[in-house]
């Protein structure tokens, strides 16, 4: 048993040892942690080869991956119809949902997508509207082009078709923007009378995540389908890939699930 | 021999010119990728139009302009008349032991990175303005509602930020005022005070301008710190409680996306900003010629 | 008349006829006094506040274990390495032209249109807003020249925005060489380029460092064209080509991601004292300098 | 017009930190009379100089012991006020130093400080100073234009007429003509003559000829101490002490 | 040694923009000699010395015409090398101007920038020139020592010494005397004595005694012309001209 397990320990590492190569990985926000985590298992695995994971926001995903300045570009929603001529190869790697978050301190347990709706487009000022305490609503925000963004407001119907037929996002201006999910989820965390909608991958006790339309914000739920707001995480190429970048993203694919599995919904 | 003093001169002159260059370059740069969108949606549109959300296709910069120009004079009302009192504490009235002190404290407070006046910013004067300033002002007006990410909390740190520059160039320009004006004044029974007020501000005041453009160029062209407090709400403030977004929050944190239109109207937004300072570099240099005229 | 001239004498500069201005004055005093110390207040509570929370989570692994789970557990070393990477990247661009650029603003140039031109240029880029220069490297170095984020792309952006700083310093030194020396070593027949190799520029170097440190100085606390530039990623750097996240970038990630308070004040305290031993650096090749420039006037 | 002490000074000694630069000075100073301080360079005429108005002041770690008394009043007693002792004691200085404001506002501007606001009262005194000093033919039409493009000797005289303004009785003088050429010089030579009917002047000169043509009392310091002090005549003609006779024909200095 | 003329000037011309500093000198300077110029002062004598090594091509807008010829080549023709010319006609200036190095680096800068690089050769090449210059015994012990510690009359011989070391023919000197006090000043006076056995000597001097005692030819300048140039002892006892007369005997300038 021994000696046959350390054989072949030393076996697999010369075929690892021989994977050498720098992958750099950009974009989302909420993909980040995820990929932190990815890349950490990865390298583990592969001692020569390494991982740079850096956010942005998912539209500098696309980007940063149709100018080739990533090797891979991660987005946390569907690439749109005007990124779709880029041609970049899109994998998905994992399903998350996004949760709406409170301050810890805030009353209210439950809202309905068309409440969500009315505050984050202005509709709906103070939380005593939604059965809260008489205080004013302090909408935080993402900044245009993120994908959490992306997916929240056309899911909860933020976005609009108007009388063109063009889909027009109502976001408030009246909203804080942060540029990633963390920024949001601090300032939530911090300010008692907002409200924000993070990666559910990013949730702890710092907020508190609210049910929407009665259902609780866990990955089974979203799994399931019955909580409504939830998004692909993509991993998008360009061109002809390395070889490093290959096994990376066969590794996500499948034994990384396991990874994924922790905080966010495998795609097996 | 004189040949290799010629060669070694061209080099030198070619080092000489690659700092021009760079600007020059830079300025190309950012207004080729700028000026197609300010000719297609319009100079006037692009300035004074009041929505910025450039997904649904409005490019109206007015709400950051105003942002910049807010949390700056914001930061001038409160870092000017501190900045020059300091910097006549220190030239006229602190005994020298005490400027042994004073001055390599500001100094040091000129070398600490922004993000650190930021994130100071956000922990202490955020909250601070929420739940202490906001009740105050809720006394006199009702409907006041801030929360806490505004333009007092980015004036209040650029002010510290720029407080350094008018310090130590205004105090330079105070010690620089020769000694017999000072001598004449207090010869006439003028007291020590009148003399500064009347006599050694007046003259020195070039030197204080330029501090106070200087400080002004600092406060505007500050990013990170600001996107932290500010709160990046691009809206044209109503109070000094509201949020807003700058020019140089929104180019930070907007860069890089993907559509092209979108990426150039950064740009354009670099131009302004751009345009603001030269401005104000120019507007410094010809007051200074006058005054020095004078 | 004697007398009178006396009593006339007596109520002038006898005591209290002016006590109204003397109230008045107090205040300004007071308000003078208490600005001052309100400025120091505001100097030590930032230092203060971010030291005293900030300290205690300073110890040796915080500086040699790399940071983990995008920075909430471990340390910095990373970070420090890639802030010192890019710092001497930037420094070795610019030093070479910055000073070489003063060399011949101070001692070639004559006053002609051209050299108006370029010092307008050089004074231009001082006034020119830190994210302006990340815009133009973003495009032109990350993307345009294909450097991606890296060092390299980063210390380019940075080396332009310290020249400014680093041009007028060298300037400034070069100027306060006296004419003298110049005069004594062309006399010798010692051309005019030994001259400045041989006898200006040693005695310049302490004001050359001056300026220097400053840019360092610049270059530590710069963050959004660091971002643009040098990306934000996590990894150790290895080479000029990969990209890097400085303390000032990490400082930000942290504080508005809120990632992990102590290790935000750590990385903060860590950030200040860096600051302070560079003003304690400044501060001695400054005094160096003054007795340098004594001892030879 | 009289022959009563303005200024009497009783042994005063002043030191900067360690360094005594005025030994035992005792000396009366004559109500409407010209007195002249001479004395090879450093041996403290400056110095005693700014001690009649306390500009010394202005100096860190200055000691001074002994008494000045200004009309009886011991100026630097806790009774005399210093902002009031400096009006009543002007001062002209080496380097005409005018302020850079208008000629107009060079003058009005010790007014102004002591209270005065009235515009037809401030350029009533305008005038009236700017004639008392010989300037005002010269300046009238330009009263609005900067000070500092004057001549030098005008900028000197500009200086006198803008200590005239503040009424004093006294006028302090340090070398008021060194800067100023032989035109200038003699202008305010000429000036000092018709001051002198109702103020009391102290002059220091490095020029002899000068403190010989324009002077009443000549006082001869030598190492921080007097050596005499006497009527200008007294001191040039027949000098009581070897030290002042060879100063004056010039052996040292 | 000899009445061989070592430099000629002809027809010399300079313009500092429009101004013509020096109009139409001709003058012949011996070798081993002492030539001195004198004149009041802004006459034109140092721009006359600073042609003769071409120091006056460091300043902007200076026009030249004329000739100077040196043992018969025109030193502004352009066979002449400008650095090999700065070699063979050293300088002294007024100012003692020693680098900021230490004492044996001032002497080894010129032989090292002329290429000598070997240690035992600079090592004697210093202890010869400082010799030359009357300084080897004072400061032998202290070579590595800063120069700017020496005393001023010190620092005048250093500068002279580091003039020697690169083995010049003519020696300049601009009131080399001017900054030195009367010790300092007798030592360099009597060094020129010596020096004259070797070379040939341009001194500028404000001082009549000095140009008397030190030189053997005397040139007056006066408003950038040379009234007349002769032997030191026709200048002083029987000048030809009648301003010369006049400025010697102390009636102008
Ligand atoms: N602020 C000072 N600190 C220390 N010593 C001083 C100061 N001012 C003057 N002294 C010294 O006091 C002495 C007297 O100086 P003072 O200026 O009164 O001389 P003076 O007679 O006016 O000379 P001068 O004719 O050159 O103006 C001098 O030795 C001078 O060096
Ligand atoms: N760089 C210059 N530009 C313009 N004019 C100059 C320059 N240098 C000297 N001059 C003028 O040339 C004239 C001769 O000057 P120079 O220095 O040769 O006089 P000098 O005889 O040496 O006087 P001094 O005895 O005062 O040293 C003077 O009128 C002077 O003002
Ligand atoms: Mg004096
Ligand atoms: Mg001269
Ligand atoms: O950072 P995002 O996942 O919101 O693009």
């Amino acid at each position: 048993g021994c000696g046959s397990k350390g054989d072949t320990t030393t076996e697999e590492k010369t075929t690892e040892e021989a994977l050498s190569g720098k992958i750099v990985i950009a974009g989302s926000t909420s993909v980040q942690p995820l990929s932190d985590e990815l890349a950490a298992a990865f390298m583990e695995k592969y001692p020569k080869v390494s991982i740079e994971v850096q956010g942005g926001g998912s539209s500098v995903g696309v980007k940063s991956a149709a100018d080739k300045i990533a090797d891979i570009g991660a987005s946390s929603r569907e690439v749109k119809d005007s990124e779709k001529k880029l041609g970049l190869k899109e994998y998905v790697i994992a399903k998350d949902g996004i949760a709406v978050v409170v301050n810890p301190s805030n009353e209210v347990e439950d809202l309905t997508l068309e409440q969500i709706k009315k505050i984050f487009t202005g509709e709906i000022t103070n939380w005593k509207e939604v059965g809260g305490k008489d205080q004013s609503i302090t909408v935080v925000s993402r900044e245009e082009g993120s994908g959490t963004r992306g997916a929240f407001i056309e899911i909860t119907k933020v976005e609009e078709k108007n009388a063109e037929g063009k889909k027009v996002d109502k976001t408030t201006v009246n909203a804080l923007v942060q540029p990633s999910t963390g920024a949001v989820k601090q300032t939530v965390a911090n300010t008692p009378n907002a409200i924000g909608y993070i990666s559910m991958g990013a949730l702890d006790k710092a907020v508190k995540a609210v049910k929407v339309e009665g259902v609780e914000a866990t990955e089974a739920t979203a799994k399931a389908g019955t909580y409504k707001i939830a998004r692909p995480f993509l991993y998008l190429t360009n061109g002809e890939e390395s070889e490093v970048v290959k096994a990376y993203i066969e590794f996500v694919l499948n034994e990384g699930q396991e990874i994924v599995k922790e905080e966010f919904i495998s795609v097996k | 021999m004189k040949k290799y003093e010629k060669i070694i001169e061209f080099i030198l002159l070619f080092c000489a010119t690659v700092a021009t260059l760079s600007v020059f370059i830079i300025t190309l740069f950012i207004f080729k990728e700028g000026v197609p969108i300010l000719k297609d949606y319009g100079l006037m549109n692009f300035i004074f139009g009041k929505t910025w959300s450039p997904t649904n296709g409005y490019y109206g910069a007015f709400p950051m302009i105003m942002g910049s120009i807010s949390v700056t004079l914001g930061a001038l009302i409160i870092g000017v008349p501190m900045g020059i009192t300091c910097a006549i504490f220190l030239a006229e009235i602190a005994p020298k032991s005490v400027v042994k002190v004073f001055k390599p404290a500001v100094e040091l407070l000129a070398g600490i990175p922004s993000v650190v006046y930021g994130f100071f910013g956000l922990n202490i004067f955020v909250p601070l303005i929420r739940t202490h300033i906001l009740p105050i002002v809720q006394k006199i007006n009702q409907d006041a509602y801030t929360s806490g990410y505004s333009i007092l909390a980015g004036a209040v740190i650029l002010a510290v930020m720029i407080l350094p520059t008018i310090v130590n160039i205004s105090e330079n320009a105070i010690r620089s005022v020769p000694v017999e004006y000072k001598q004449g004044s207090l010869a006439l029974g003028a007291s020590h005070i009148e003399t500064i007020a009347k006599v050694i501000v007046p003259a020195a005041k070039s030197g204080i301008i330029t501090s106070v453009v200087l400080g002004m160029g600092r406060a505007v062209g500050e990013t990170m710190a600001v996107i932290l407090i500010t709160g990046n709400m691009p809206k044209v403030p109503g109070s000094i409680l509201d949020s807003v977004s700058t020019m140089t929050g929104t180019i930070a944190m907007e860069m890089g996306y993907a559509t092209p239109i979108h990426q150039k109207a950064l740009f354009a937004t670099g131009i302004i900003l751009f345009v603001f300072i030269m401005l104000l570099n120019i507007t410094a240099t010809v007051t200074m010629k006058r005054l020095g005229a004078r | 008349m004697v007398a009178n001239t006396k009593f006339y004498t007596e109520k002038l500069i006898k005591r209290g006829s002016k006590r109204k201005i003397n109230i008045k004055e107090k205040i300004v005093y007071y308000w003078i006094y208490l600005v001052a110390t309100l400025t120091i207040l505001a100097l030590l509570s930032i230092i203060g506040y971010v030291l005293i929370n900030g300290a205690k989570h300073v110890n040796l692994d915080f500086f040699i274990q790399e940071p983990k789970s995008m920075g909430r557990k471990g340390g910095i070393f990373s970070i420090i390495v890639g802030t010192i990477y890019l710092t001497l990247v930037s420094i070795a661009i610019a030093t070479p032209i910055g000073v070489s650029a003063a060399i011949y603003l101070t001692e070639y140039a004559k006053e002609n249109k051209f050299i108006k031109i370029i010092r307008f240029g050089t004074e231009t880029l001082a006034g020119i807003p830190s994210i302006i220069f990340g815009l133009f490297g973003f495009v032109f170095f990350v993307i345009f020249l294909g450097f991606r984020w890296s060092i390299l792309s980063g210390g380019l952006t940075l080396a332009l925005m310290i020249l400014p700083t680093l041009i007028r310093a060298t300037e400034e030194a070069i100027k306060t060489v006296p004419k003298s020396y110049r005069e004594g070593s062309l006399a010798l027949g010692a051309t005019k380029w030994q001259t400045i190799v041989k006898v200006v520029l040693p005695s310049s170097i302490p004001g050359i460092l001056t300026g220097l440190i400053l840019g360092v100085g610049r270059a530590i606390g710069e963050t959004a064209a660091v971002m643009l530039t040098a990306g934000s990623s996590l990894g150790v750097p290895e080479s000029i080509m990969d990209p890097a996240r400085t303390m000032s970038v990490h400082l930000y990630l942290l504080a508005s991601e809120g990632l992990s308070q102590e290790k935000t004040f750590a990385t903060a305290s860590v950030l200040i004292i860096l600051v302070l031993f560079i003003n304690f650096l400044a501060n001695m090749v400054g005094n160096r300098y003054m007795k340098n420039t004594k001892a030879s006037a | 017009m009289s022959n009563f002490p303005k200024i009497k000074v009783k042994n005063l000694n002043l030191f900067y930190g360690d360094f005594q630069a005025l030994t035992d000075i005792n000396m009366d100073i004559m109500e409407n009379k010209i007195t002249a301080l001479i004395g090879p360079s450093g041996c403290g005429k400056s110095t005693f100089l700014r001690t009649l108005n306390r500009m010394n002041d202005l100096i860190d770690n200055v000691k001074i012991n002994g008494q000045i008394l200004l009309d009886g009043i011991d100026i630097y007693s806790d009774e005399c006020d210093l902002m009031g002792l400096r009006k009543n004691v002007g001062m002209v200085f080496q380097k005409p130093n005018p302020f850079p404001k208008s000629i107009y506002e060079n003058i009005a501007y010790g007014p102004k400080i002591h209270g005065i606001k009235q515009k037809s009262r401030l350029d009533e005194i305008v005038e009236k100073s700017l004639r008392g000093a010989a300037l005002w033919d010269e300046v009238k039409d330009r009263l609005d234009k900067p000070a500092l493009g004057l001549s030098g000797g005008q900028q000197q005289r500009l200086c006198i007429a803008r200590c005239l303004a503040v009424e004093p009785d006294i006028i302090l003088m340090d070398e008021p003509t060194s800067a100023l050429d032989p035109i200038s010089t003699l202008k305010v030579e000429n000036l000092l003559d018709e001051l002198k009917k109702d103020y009391t002047i102290v002059i220091v000169t490095h020029n002899m000829q000068q403190a010989g043509r324009v002077s009443d009392y000549t006082s001869f310091f030598l190492n921080g101490e007097i050596i005499e002090t006497d009527l200008t005549d007294n001191i040039f003609s027949k000098p009581k002490d070897k030290r002042t006779e060879d100063y004056i024909t010039g052996r040292f200095g």
